[in-house]
């Protein structure tokens, strides 16, 4: 097998060197900005694909370049990276129409597709990594990049998110900038080895236990692990498509993504088991599963419903991730995508609410079934998705949860599925009850867009229908060869061979 | 006789000399002559640069007299990264001056080339000397040319400050003059390089040592020595903002890595360089806060300086150290060269800005920030820097830091840098935020725009921060450990 | 011989030590003036005792004289009227008004 | 079982497909939608079919879901015969029933995605597959439930997808866990189903086949559905908790009397109580819906004898596949007749007594066959108490015979008028009177009983009800008696937990408030510390202070010289 | 012997130097103050070079000190003028009060 060097690199280019363009171009010059970012994103998509390919039957993409003693800058494909870059490729083209969309009209932006593209080449960098440093390097790339998003609208309550945003996760950058420069004075260069690189070194199991700590608060953190969500409801000021793209792409995926490396392949699997380091890990996710869920139920505006959702379900793949076992490992990767595509979908819809007819609370959202039909199904699916309900996609992250964590004899976390299955569907249930079997009372609050055919404009419309299917069919069809299952299932027979 | 690789170093301290005494003669052709005196010592520094990439360390004795009564030039590692720190700032600023001057129709100041060029006087001279007492004059070189572009054209806090400025700066430089004399009287000599090794094993070392080490902090302006600082800065021009934050405290910076390469260093004993580290944090820590409550934007990136400068003196306790010297070392190079492109970017745009609004309050300035994204570009990318955030100059430098802390066990400096990194990050987004922030007066009032001439250095300085980030492999070898001894250690 | 050199030395670090003094401690500053030009002159002495008949020569035109007329025309320039209070000890970085 | 022959296996796929295809259909616009409704009611013809040609065949679809098997063993035969069965009926009812209901098209979306749900549920053979088809079934019924979106319906259906909810929760755990244990989803199997296991799946089916006390959404439900989809909710849909338990438990394989116990007496308590507390209700739905507790409660006392005796297994399967088609067929049979009593009630009650008296189990009745296989099998075991369960079972069929007096007593004094039934409809009902009447003859291991101890309580109960008409206290009287409101334990619970819920859930403002209140303090300690930072950086520019620093740093540093 | 004593008298005119940098408020007597320090170095510079009589005297020192003074006494002209020129920004109280003091 040869080794191809250019495409790891051509991936992250297509949206970086675009999103640079962007800063360039007149505000005015709509239509290119929309061709140039939509080209780059089928670019990049095809790309992955290419790439998506190549990894399956075995090609090896890699690129080494030095940056600091003894750490350098390495991209490498393998099968993890491609579940999590596949995900953020093909969102992002999805993201990027619906963006074009919404914000249309609006100010500033140039910048505000410049950053989002910039985001997204940090995001395929945290896919791509194959050392912990350079991990490190675009985690923190990614926070740069997604602070303009948060702060976009530029009002006294964007600017007060922005900061909580980034006390936070500069606060966790630094932890993990001192856990990995700590791991990496005690055991030389850190490129991720399935099984874990670890494997090798004898080092004191006290430091590494502390260590495995520091890196799992530096990941919580953009994960939202509770206590480490404060940032993540009150980031809901941005526009809806960011928050999509926060939540359901980038920054929180950033977060488990990392974490799952630390647990796989830097620790690996033994490892971390022998260190008793994955119970107090479950724990915490399993808190953080059920806090959420509460949270959630008690808002009523519906985008910090979905934030609270998301500070619940991303720890799903963490509490995956943290149980032993191939099983319940396939149902955490897997959710990485899964709820990737639900809670996509649902901020979507969110922002075709707020945009058409100005809605944002769940109490405002009374029979708007019959006004948006489209957009409510897309909606439905999405959050039966989340609660679990067969046979849509989230169903099979949480059976293999389920059936992982009991065929290792973890009982406890069947009940905190259970608990959180039913909080799930209390605060979701009710946003479906609302729309389609209440009655419409008032005029909506604000209703903006009137279109005689559809019910909104196409670009907003299309990308939830689209994501909303995909999520129905990657639970559908999960059984089939070119489910995210089956992928979650082909790096997971890598991790754990023997 | 030809002219050899090693006739560059005279010509590196000589042409700007000569340019200053023609800028003073030529008032009109002022801009010419600095651009032309700056590219021929811009060149000179290249010369010198390939010199010590190829051959090595680069000595050069002044009017053919060797070391002991002579003037010796040196250029080793350490003083080819400090002259093309220099260089590239200088030549920098200059072209932003162009415009910064003139384009609201004031005139530039008749003093600004002539003094500009003896402060490059100043400081190759000062990188390329080796002699304590010579370090001494060009020092002063440095100081006066230095509160002299603080006054220029400026106004009553310009003054007050640039005379503040001038009398800490003799006070500084005497102190470290009566320290030099303190050790000559005990062993008879002005080289650093000597003078380093048994400067604390005599009597007169006890007293001299503190007071060279206390003038170098007050030049340094280090925590709780930094009065004279964040005036002047904040009060002079911009372009000389730019140059006084970025070279003139490095002056002083410069000659603490002279004294303690030369082995100074190992001789003060671990309490004293833990007290010198202790300095350096609680300027960190005080000027970071002072950045963050500033009310004024260049204010605010003054004290910044501060804060920045504190990390230097991590040098002492993180390079005491055999083992994570080198990389302690390299750190704090490289921590000099990121803070000076960063900040002299910060200060040439927040220049702009200034020109543009007419003020530079930090609490009237949301939404009004210049339209071009050059300059926010600038902005953005040097605070990314100076927080040290991947990719860029500082995180190299910071990471560095940070693992010769963790090496050689120290952890309460990986503490400092963790909360260093934080305040950082909170002064610079707290500029950041108002290049987002919406306006809060209806009217938008349309800032002027800056000319390219202006955003285009402020840019170019950012990018070479941030492009610092991925030059480490290339600057190796100038940075180890090893080779910056070369000349001065012998 | 010795006793008397040793006399003058003693008289000469005195002096200095008490012109020093009193130039930065009178109240007046034109006689803080010319007591330092005093102690330049002074010290032009020493530096003559100190068999640095240069640096004498250089102390009496540069110390004392050019230094001294330096001083002497700066008190003119602020008059009687400046420096009520003194102006050095302002803080430039404080905050101008909105 | 074999693969099945490509139409075999179109037949098997088609019973919840078609269903499924018909509600994308219907929930489109315009002429597609039209067709999908004139189509709706046939839809379970299929499955019918399917019953009829598919027989112990199998059919494997991997990439659907983890890999999808669907098929007919026997027990799933005879569950698709009566379940596809009402839900034709019911299905043609209908069409009638809701001509000049504006919504009818959202009623048959809901109708047709959970008559495929039922269908499915049947035809499922792995444990995932089914649990799909079950859940979509209880979802998509609570659009039946709140089809009319009065408050009470509302109510019901409030009551009904929490419990729905709780139940699916409580099934997947279950599932999980017997998949644990065996490894693999297809065939559902019980190598060693923990208590554990057990208890979830009782409880979670139990919700669905109304067993006490997760039953208290049943009596709120069913009657709140208009009356075709009661018909399928009591007759078919309450199966599919009972399906569950069939195909879960680990019955006939291992020993379980802690379970098995438990069950038998939830399901006698559930007998009685459903008999004491139907008695006190006023609407004929009402009274059948507790009618139907009962009777699942026998159903539920057939599990746990399995659960007791394993070895009894085959008869036990034997008897309860009878019982509960039987059931089917005469509930279902009772419901729809509520709503043919809007027209001719003279014709519609005199035809009632039928099923009525298949459900008290009267001779030559396929009830009356049904209730002797089950006494069988208890007899065939020897438990603690079962001298008593002769008796008790002659007083639970006097009961359910004194609450089918009471069911049509009800009915003729105040039956449903608001809707009047065509033709169609009048066609499907007496079809399945006739299906009723004719039961014991058809039912596969029914036979025509003719014992007297089945008569004579069936007798007296009617002969009771027939006097307390007549004689006893006015009909509105009656629950001054003895007073059970519909859903029974629900109301005190609600009127207890709900604050208390909703005490627990308005944390919000608690730690909102904390957390505004935090913010601002942050906020005003910022600002005074800044101030404070300020004020003392002025400071430290005075050079006085600078004196000191610089002594002091001098000083120090010669001090620590001096001292190393 | 001479020399020790003059490297005495240096150092205390070093230490009123400073004395007076720091405590004194006028800019002038600061500057008066420093030219003291200077001189008070210099002088330990030359006692230093004085070894005695019949003995030669170090140039070094000499040299050092010359440019020491030509040093001082630029600085010190350059204390001056600033001092003039912040004075008259102080008689003209307009100007303090003015907006735009932060610009330049």
């Amino acid at each position: 097998m040869t080794t191809v060097q250019w495409l790891p690199l051509a991936v992250i280019s297509a949206s970086l060197v675009p999103g640079l363009m962007n800063f360039f171009l007149g505000e005015e010059r709509h239509g290119t900005r929309v061709a140039l970012n939509i080209a780059a994103a089928v670019l990049k998509l095809t790309l992955v694909v290419v790439m998506l390919a190549g990894v399956s039957s075995g090609e090896i993409y890699e690129v080494r370049v030095r940056l600091l003693p003894t750490a350098d800058l390495v991209l490498h494909a393998d099968a993890l990276s491609l579940l999590f870059v596949t995900l953020s490729a093909s969102l992002w083209l999805l993201t990027t129409l619906y963006a074009v969309a919404y914000l249309d009209g609006s100010s500033h932006r140039s910048r505000f597709f410049g950053f989002f593209s910039l985001c997204v080449s940090a995001t395929a960098g945290i896919a791509l990594a194959g050392n912990l440093l350079t991990l490190l390097l675009f985690y923190e790339a990614l926070t740069l990049a997604t602070y303009p998003l948060v702060v976009h609208r530029g009002t006294q309550e964007a600017l007060a998110a922005g900061r909580l945003y980034l006390a936070y996760t500069l606060s966790g950058g630094m932890v993990l900038l001192i856990a990995v420069a700590w791991l990496r004075s005690l055991v030389g260069p850190l490129d991720f080895v399935p099984g874990g690189l670890l494997r090798e070194h004898y080092v004191d199991a006290t430091k590494l236990v502390v260590i495995f700590a520091l890196l799992v608060i530096g990941f919580g953190v953009k994960a939202a692990l509770v206590p480490l969500h404060g940032w993540l409801p009150r980031a809901m000021v941005a526009p809806a498509p960011v928050s999509a793209l926060l939540h359901a792409v980038a920054v929180v995926k950033a977060g488990v993504f990392g974490i799952v490396r630390v647990v796989y392949d830097v620790y690996g699997i033994d490892l971390a088991q022998s260190l008793g380091v994955l119970g107090p890990l479950a724990v915490f996710a399993s808190v953080t599963i059920v806090w959420g869920s509460v949270r959630a139920l008690q808002q009523d505006e519906l985008k910090k419903r979905l934030a609270f959702s998301t500070v619940s379900q991303v720890a799903y793949i963490a509490l995956g991730t943290a149980v032993l076992g191939p099983i319940a490992t396939i149902g955490g990767l897997v959710h990485l995508v899964h709820q990737g595509l639900m809670k996509i979908t649902l901020f979507f819809c969110a922002g075709n609410l707020a945009e058409t007819l100005g809605i944002h609370h769940v109490s405002e959202m009374r029979g708007v079934g019959r006004r948006m039909p489209l957009t409510m199904t897309a909606f439905t699916v999405a959050a039966f998705g989340m609660i679990g309900i067969p046979p849509i996609a989230g169903f099979i992250s949480k059976w293999y949860l389920g059936l992982g964590a009991v065929s290792v004899g973890a009982h406890w976390v069947l009940g905190v599925l259970m608990i959180s299955t039913v909080l799930n569907a209390a605060y979701f249930l009710p946003t479906v009850y609302a729309a389609w079997f209440q009655e419409p009372e008032d005029p909506w609050p604000r209703e903006s867009v009137s279109t005689r055919t559809i019910e909104t404009r196409w670009m907003l419309l299309l990308p939830p229908l689209v994501t909303g299917a995909a999520a129905l069919a990657a639970g559908l069809l999960a059984g089939g060869s070119l489910s995210p299952l089956a992928w979650a299932q082909f790096i997971v027979a890598q991790e754990y061979r023997p | 006789m030809p002219l050899g690789i090693d006739d560059a170093l005279p010509f590196a301290v000589v042409l700007p000399a000569v340019a200053a005494v023609a800028a003073v003669v030529m008032p009109h052709w002022g801009r010419a002559v600095g651009l032309v005196g700056g590219l021929m010592t811009a060149a000179a520094v290249v010369v010198i640069a390939f010199g010590n990439r190829v051959g090595g360390p680069i000595r050069y004795a002044l009017g053919g007299w060797p070391a002991p009564l002579g003037i010796e030039l040196a250029a080793d590692g350490l003083a080819v990264v400090m002259l093309a720190l220099v260089a590239t700032v200088m030549l920098t600023a200059g072209v932003y001056a162009l415009r910064y001057f003139d384009h609201d129709g004031g005139a530039e100041p008749a003093l600004f080339w002539p003094l500009a060029l003896l402060l490059w006087t100043g400081l190759n001279a000062l990188a390329l000397s080796a002699d304590a007492f010579n370090v001494y004059v060009t020092l002063e070189v440095v100081s006066l040319a230095g509160v002299g572009l603080c006054a220029l054209g400026g106004r009553g806090e310009a003054i007050v400050a640039a005379l503040r400025y001038l009398l800490a700066g003799m006070l500084a430089s005497l102190l470290y003059l009566l320290g030099v004399a303190l050790l000559y009287v005990e062993h008879g000599t002005l080289d650093i390089a000597t003078l380093a090794q048994v400067a604390v094993t005599g009597a007169a070392g006890f007293v001299a040592v503190p007071c060279i080490l206390a003038g170098l902090a007050l030049k340094a302006a280090l925590f709780p020595l930094h009065f004279w600082l964040p005036a002047a800065h904040a009060n002079a021009n911009a372009p000389v903002s730019a140059l006084l934050s970025a070279l003139v405290v490095k002056a002083a910076l410069y000659l603490v890595l002279r004294w303690w390469l030369a082995g100074l260093g190992m001789g003060l004993g671990p309490i004293l360089v833990q007290l010198l580290g202790a300095l350096g944090a609680a300027a960190v820590l005080w000027g970071s806060v002072q950045a963050l409550v500033a009310a004024r934007l260049k204010l605010s990136v003054a004290y910044s300086t501060v804060a920045q400068m504190g990390y230097l003196f991590l040098l002492f306790p993180l390079a005491a150290n055999p083992t994570t010297a080198s990389t302690a070392w390299a750190g704090i190079v490289y921590l000099v060269v990121a803070h000076g492109l960063a900040k002299a970017a910060l200060f040439l745009a927040s220049g702009s800005v200034l020109r543009a609004h007419g003020h530079d309050r930090l609490g009237e300035l949301a939404g009004l920030l210049p339209r071009s994204p050059i300059t926010k570009f600038a902005i953005g990318l040097s605070g990314v820097s100076l927080i040290g955030l991947p990719f860029s100059g500082g995180f190299v430098g910071k990471w560095l830091l940070l693992n010769a802390a963790i090496v050689s066990g120290q952890w309460w400096w990986v503490a400092l840098i963790f909360a260093g990194s934080l305040l950082a990050a909170a002064y610079v987004f707290r500029i950041v935020a108002l290049l987002f922030a919406q306006s809060e007066s209806p009217i938008d009032v349309a800032p002027q725009h800056s000319p390219m001439l202006m955003e285009l250095p402020a840019l170019g300085l950012a990018l070479a921060a941030v492009g610092l980030g991925f030059a480490y492999p290339a600057l190796e070898s100038t940075l180890a450990l090893p080779d910056m001894l070369g000349d001065h250690a012998r | 011989m010795n006793l008397l050199l040793g006399l003058a030395d003693l008289v000469l670090g005195a002096s200095l030590i008490g012109l020093g003094w009193s130039a930065l401690c009178t109240r007046d500053l034109f006689a803080g003036c010319v007591r330092f030009i005093a102690f330049g002159l002074v010290m032009a002495l020493v530096w003559a005792r100190l068999r640095a008949p240069d640096i004498a020569l250089a102390e009496a035109a540069i110390g004392a004289g050019l230094t001294g007329a330096l001083l002497l025309a700066a008190l003119r320039g602020i008059g009687v009227s400046g420096w009520a209070r003194p102006g050095e000890d302002r803080d430039a970085t404080e905050e101008p008004r909105p | 079982m074999t693969p099945a022959a490509p139409w075999q296996a179109v037949l098997l796929i088609a019973a919840p497909t078609l269903p499924l295809a018909l509600t994308l259909l219907a929930a489109s616009r315009g002429r597609l939608a039209d067709l999908a409704l004139r189509m709706a009611p046939w839809a379970a013809l299929p499955a019918l079919a399917a019953v009829a040609w598919a027989d112990a065949v199998e059919v494997s679809v991997t990439w659907l879901m983890l890999g999808s098997h669907l098929g007919l063993d026997a027990t799933g035969r005879a569950f698709l015969g009566f379940t596809a069965f009402l839900w034709l009926t019911a299905g043609i009812y209908a069409r009638s029933y809701l001509t000049h209901d504006p919504s009818a098209r959202r009623f048959f979306v809901f109708f047709l995605l959970s008559m495929s749900g039922n269908l499915g549920l049947i035809v499922a053979l792995d444990a995932l597959t089914f649990f799909l088809f079950f859940t979509l079934m209880s979802l998509a019924s609570y659009g039946l439930v709140v089809h009319e979106r009065t408050p009470e319906n509302l109510r019901a259906g409030r009551v009904y997808i929490v419990l729905a909810i709780l139940g699916e929760v409580l099934v997947f755990a279950g599932i999980v866990l017997v998949v644990a244990a065996s490894g693999y989803t297809f065939p559902i199997a019980h190598r060693e189903a923990s208590s554990l296991a057990v208890g979830l799946l009782l409880v979670g089916f139990g919700i669905k086949a109304g067993a006490l006390p997760v039953h208290v959404w049943l009596p709120l439900a069913h009657p709140a559905a208009p009356t075709p989809a009661s018909a399928v909710l009591s007759g078919a849909m309450i199966k599919a908790g009972l399906l569950g338990w069939l195909r879960f438990l680990p019955l006939g394989v291992v020993e379980l009397p802690g379970w098995g116990t438990t069950a038998v007496a939830v399901g006698l308590l559930g007998a009685l109580y459903g008999v004491v507390a139907g008695l006190s209700q006023r609407d004929p739905k009402v009274v059948l819906a507790y009618s139907s507790v009962s009777q699942m409660g026998y159903l539920t006392m057939a599990v746990g004898l399995g659960l007791l005796a394993p070895a009894l297994w085959p008869a036990v399967l034997a008897t309860i596949v009878l019982y509960a088609t039987h059931h089917a067929l005469a509930k279902g049979t009772l419901f729809l007749g509520v709503g043919a009593a809007a027209g001719p009630r003279w014709l519609v009650v005199p035809a009632l007594v039928l099923p009525a008296l298949a459900l008290a189990g009267a001779s030559l009745t396929s009830g009356a066959s049904a209730k002797a296989a089950l006494k069988g099998v208890f007899f065939a075991v020897s438990m603690p108490g079962s001298e008593w369960l002769g008796a008790l079972f002659t007083v639970a069929t006097f009961g359910t015979a004194l609450l089918m007096g009471r069911f049509l007593v009800v009915l003729s004094v105040r039956a449903d008028t608001q809707h009047t039934i065509g033709g169609m409809a009048w066609g499907a009902w007496l079809v399945t009177v006739l299906a009723v009447a004719t039961a014991a003859l058809w039912i596969p291991g029914a036979q025509l009983v003719t014992a007297p101890e089945a008569l004579w309580p069936v007798l007296v109960g009617g002969m009771v009800s027939l006097l307390l008409w007549r004689y006893g206290p006015r009909l509105e009287a009656w629950p001054r008696v003895v007073r059970v409101p519909p859903g029974d334990i629900l109301d005190p619970l609600a009127r207890w937990g709900m604050p208390v819920l909703h005490k627990a859930l308005s944390g919000e403002r608690w730690i909102e408030r904390f957390e505004r209140r935090g913010t601002i303090a942050v906020a005003d300690q910022g600002r005074v510390l800044a101030v404070a930072a300020r004020r003392t950086e002025r400071r430290l520019h005075d050079w006085r202070l600078v004196g000191i620093a610089l002594f002091l740093t001098l000083l120090s540093m010669v001090a620590v010289l001096l001292w190393a | 012997m001479t020399g020790l004593g003059y490297v005495v008298v240096g150092l205390v005119l070093a230490a009123m130097g400073i004395w007076g940098v720091v405590v004194l408020a006028h800019p002038l007597r600061k500057l008066l103050a420093l030219n003291i320090l200077g001189s008070g170095v210099f002088l330990v510079l030359v006692a230093v070079a004085d070894r005695g009589a019949g003995q030669a005297v170090d140039p070094v020192p000499h040299a050092l000190v010359l440019t020491g003074l030509v040093v001082a006494v630029s600085a010190t002209a350059l204390g001056l003028v600033l001092m003039l020129r912040s004075d008259d920004d102080r008689a003209a109280p307009s100007r303090d009060q003015s907006d735009d003091k932060g610009v330049g």
